[in-house]
């Protein structure tokens, strides 16, 4: 570490690639070993004040062990970003998140999330900007390409516009129509927790299956920590040239497997279903509710493998274990069932 | 006579977005109702079609419904996943025929709202945001909007405009600069287009016992109406089997009533 | 095919993303078999007067048989471009390209490529505007984003600016610090040829080793041929998702084991060097010479089999392979002979 | 008295340019000496830096030397490769701490030149063009440049401008909007900085034997001269032992005279 941003107003520290590249070329370079807890890793990486990017794709390869320890250390004021970012609204909840770049959340179809709409209702958390997944995936995709802003033809002629500060309408000055479209800056969020299924000690990491932003991410933050579903010998990576991001990106790395439940991770474990609807359907709509929710998930659990007594123990893992293999089409899906309980409150 | 249930209007939903897509097209599809039409209409009339999704999967292998667009059925032993930003582009770039996208709020030039109902300063109710909604929107040739149609979720004018429709009507959006456009909307009334010049949402074909005046009912604005209504054909047996048994045999997505 | 270009300038068409849009739209999505042989996927899908990209690194991976079957069919009136683009060389000076878009044409510290220059100074072929590696990547990437144009801190300040009509200069109006940048426009060339180590029948395309702009290329080009050193059943692909270029990308697709020589193929085999000395310091020192060591290996050749005889047959082709196995790590390159015989040509 | 032949002018290039490294750092290597150097470096003093190519290749294993930029052995076994716009997107984000660049001509303030002797519309010669050159010249942080030197190929002022040095001086490449910049000449003469104000380039340490008077010959411009000449120490017997057996045993670049 050893390093402080230059810059400490976080709307202009979003956009400031001189800022990034001034923070990375102070980084340690040295391949040594990172490993170190999670417990360390929130503590020492994730600092207060901090813009924070949700990587994965809310419930699929996410860090959410690692979000829930930030509930446990009441980690606060972080300014959060991310394309989607469904475990934001959790978040906020619990004042670690006071203010956000939105781009989605919410659980799909599984219900309405009303923990969000009562945290900017009463102010606890503020909306900074507006985006779409995509245009918000290319400002990521633009930090990483070393580019100050991409144009795009997404976002022109919405709502969104008026409440996205960053992005700007020109005429296209160079393409063969003239037409408009928006300059997305390049973004580059504090710190980002990426949930990879294999890392080598130095940082060297694996995404199996969609990477959504994650290898932009890794890119673009300051500061990055790998939560990984298995640490792997270096030749493991470099057999076959499957890294995603290399260890000089990379800060910390965490021996973290079952590190993305209560969602999925490919290759691992299908998600715990119900735990997103009792998350949505009965833990949102009022605080007391969230309270209780995560007095029995996160307060009363101290890492991973508590939490996954609370969803079943063994029993639970092999059934997820084998919903994802079935899901991949690794096992013969015809002798797994995937019907589950959905969860449906009791209306008064 | 058939002993078969009628279409629930849930399913007859997902029908006709099933018959919004001519066979060997690329279909991106999102979350809950285009899903169940995609998969449908890959298993009946358009088995060659090739699905993309928004989390990156692309032409999976068959196998369950997704219980959501980041789902290892999306990206079942698919040749490549995509990164988000790339797998938007493909939209812009014009090797994507056809997207589905449902909102809280469509008006009658088919702009979608998914941000907020009143405004972020004056909050009624928030939505969940654009996720991939305006992206796809923006870009792709043909856009099939999706709803549940009363007349305050199909306002004269959203509250918030997250994906672009039409925009103020005529020639606004090719004037914005926007590709592509949307080409339907689909309901539980029937199947809406938009009028060539005024681009005004109409009548294209309503569902069975359905009538003009029960869609302008349902409408917060006034409907074109052809002169000549047609209907849509009932799904047969075998299509409704299918939908029941094959595609949806959980009804994750097709429960009527719903919850 | 069937399908046109609307826009007959290919200045303009080369960044008229509304047309390479239209393209795409027209294309046959089907997932059909696309196998025809090399003479048939060159005369068909390469025509006179299209924008041509050249895909590869020079000698790595590159599609290089089936730039000699474009000199042997006497194509004509090309318009090239491409990182790098050493093989444009010879193209030129056959007539089958008339102008280029230049980055880089050489062959690293192998020697001078005087016919190049012979070109160029002949007006054989004219420059329409110059490039660095990196900038024309980023116009290649944006069309793959879709994104009309990119902002680069590349060519500023530089004399290629002024002989490039497709980059503007502009003060960056969205990030932190508004000093200036360069707007790259996404590039959209008419056809490239790619050579992939694996492909299905339908296109699906496995690229291994570096991928250089091939992919965005392949996004990015209104038609694309696939050569494939194997083709193999499509659940190969499948199994571990290991695809990069999608199906519905490609028009065609060559069964060409050893497409890439006299370069060099990752997985498969390394180049043969000498060739490269033999093109540089004895093919284009003049015309003649290159007449000559054309006819040789071009001319009097119908495929890769007869070039490959002429390299040394099957005892090249298993040095050639010996050699890339140990390069990557994969035999044991103590045990492997990397000497070679420099081609240091007489003088007068 | 050592029994070791004395460095020729090439090896003497490549062991300055392996000096500019630091042990830790992350080096953006060329085709050529470049490779000398950073392979050199590596196995003398600087064994933790990480070596990364323009074609993408990113920290390969140990082995042969590269034939060219594009050699399997840039990404032998490496833990991934990179896309060309990507991995040079890596120099502007500040994860590339040192790069090298070769140029037909380089001038006073550091611009290089690769592209035209004489101008495109009146050529003298035409040259290979600028690769990745102008993009690691525009965005890395620090860039050694590397060349024989004599009058014609250090002007005043390089015919074309292919990869930015400091432009006209003083403050313009800093105004121009660029990142980074060329930290230092290394040259058969010696070592030259830019000295900080005006960005002239300067002596900072002549090989053994060199005399300002000879670098002066050697270069089309004044070069501005620090009060107290320092020069490079020799290369030990052990590093030139492992730069002439095991970095380039075949001379693939240090054959002096070349060719």
């Amino acid at each position: 570490m050893g390093s402080q941003y230059t810059n400490q107003d976080h709307m202009k520290r979003l956009v400031d690639y001189r800022d990034a590249r001034e923070f990375h070329l102070r980084k340690d370079r040295a391949k040594r070993d990172k490993r170190i807890s999670l417990q360390e890793a929130v503590s020492e990486y994730i600092q207060d004040g901090d813009i924070f990017a949700e990587t994965g794709f809310s419930y699929v390869r996410s860090p959410i062990q690692a979000y829930l320890e930030m509930v446990r250390q009441k980690k606060k004021d972080l300014i959060a970003i991310g394309s989607p970012m469904s475990n934001t609204s959790y978040l906020m909840a619990f004042g670690v998140v006071k203010a956000l770049h939105l781009s989605y959340i919410g659980v799909e179809m599984r219900g309405n999330d009303k923990n969000f709409a009562r945290c900017i209702k009463s102010k606890q958390a503020e909306l900074l900007s507006i985006w779409s997944h995509g245009s918000m995936a290319l400002g990521f995709k633009a930090a990483q390409l070393g580019a100050p802003f991409i144009a795009s033809k997404q976002l022109i002629g919405t709502d969104m516009i008026k409440k996205n500060p960053f992005v700007k309408v020109i005429d296209n000055p160079v393409s063969a129509d003239n037409s408009q479209v928006a300059l997305i800056p390049a973004l580059f969020p504090d710190v980002c927790i990426i949930h990879a299924q294999k890392a080598d000690r130095y940082g060297n990491a694996v995404i199996e299956g969609p990477a959504i932003n994650d290898i932009a991410l890794a890119a673009a933050c300051r500061k990055v920590i790998i939560t990984a579903e298995r640490i792997v010998p270096e030749m493991t990576i470099r057999e076959n040239s499957t890294g995603t991001i290399p260890f000089w990106y990379v800060d910390a790395v965490v021996d973290l497997p079952y590190g993305a439940l209560p969602g999925s991770c490919p290759g691992h474990y299908y998600w715990h279903r119900e735990w997103w609807e009792w998350l949505v359907r009965i833990g949102t709509p009022d605080l007391d509710a969230l309270n209780d929710f995560f007095d029995y998930w996160v307060f009363s659990t101290k890492d991973q493998f508590d939490f996954i007594e609370k969803l079943g123990g063994a029993r639970f893992i092999n059934t997820a274990r084998q919903q994802m293999e079935a899901a991949q089409a690794n096992v013969d899906d015809s002798l797994v069932n995937f019907d589950y309980q959905e969860v449906i409150p009791k209306r008064d | 006579m058939s002993n078969v249930a009628p279409a629930n209007p849930l399913e007859m939903i997902a029908y006709n977005l099933s018959n919004a897509i001519e066979d060997g097209q690329i279909v991106y599809v999102g979350t809950g109702l285009p899903m169940v039409g995609g998969i449908l209409a890959k298993k009946t009339h358009a088995p060659n079609i090739t699905l993309v999704y928004e989390s990156g999967g692309q032409d999976p292998l068959e196998g369950d419904m997704p219980w959501s667009v980041g789902c290892p059925f999306t990206f079942r032993k698919s040749p490549m996943s995509m990164e988000m930003a790339i797998s938007f582009g493909q939209c812009a770039l014009g090797y994507v025929d056809i997207a589905f996208q449902g909102g809280a709020q469509i008006d009658m030039y088919g702009n979608v709202n998914t941000s907020v109902i009143g405004s972020y300063e004056n909050l009624k109710s928030i939505l969940p945001g654009s996720g991939g909604g305006n992206d796809i929107g923006s870009l792709t040739e043909k856009s099939v909007l999706v709803g549940l149609q009363t007349p305050d979720r199909f306002p004269e004018k959203v509250d918030f405009v997250t994906t672009p429709g039409y925009l103020d009507g005529g020639d606004t959006r090719e004037k914005a600069g926007l590709l592509g456009g949307p080409s339907a909307v689909v309901t539980q009334c029937g199947v809406f287009d938009f009028e060539p010049v005024s681009k005004r949402m109409r009548i294209k074909r309503l569902n069975p016992g359905m009538t003009v005046e029960i869609a302008q009912a349902c409408t917060g604005f006034e409907l074109l109406v052809p002169e000549n209504i047609e209907f849509v054909e009932p799904p047969s047996d075998e299509v409704l089997r299918i939908l029941r048994e094959v595609v949806d045999p959980r009804k994750v997505f097709t429960k009527f009533p719903p919850g």
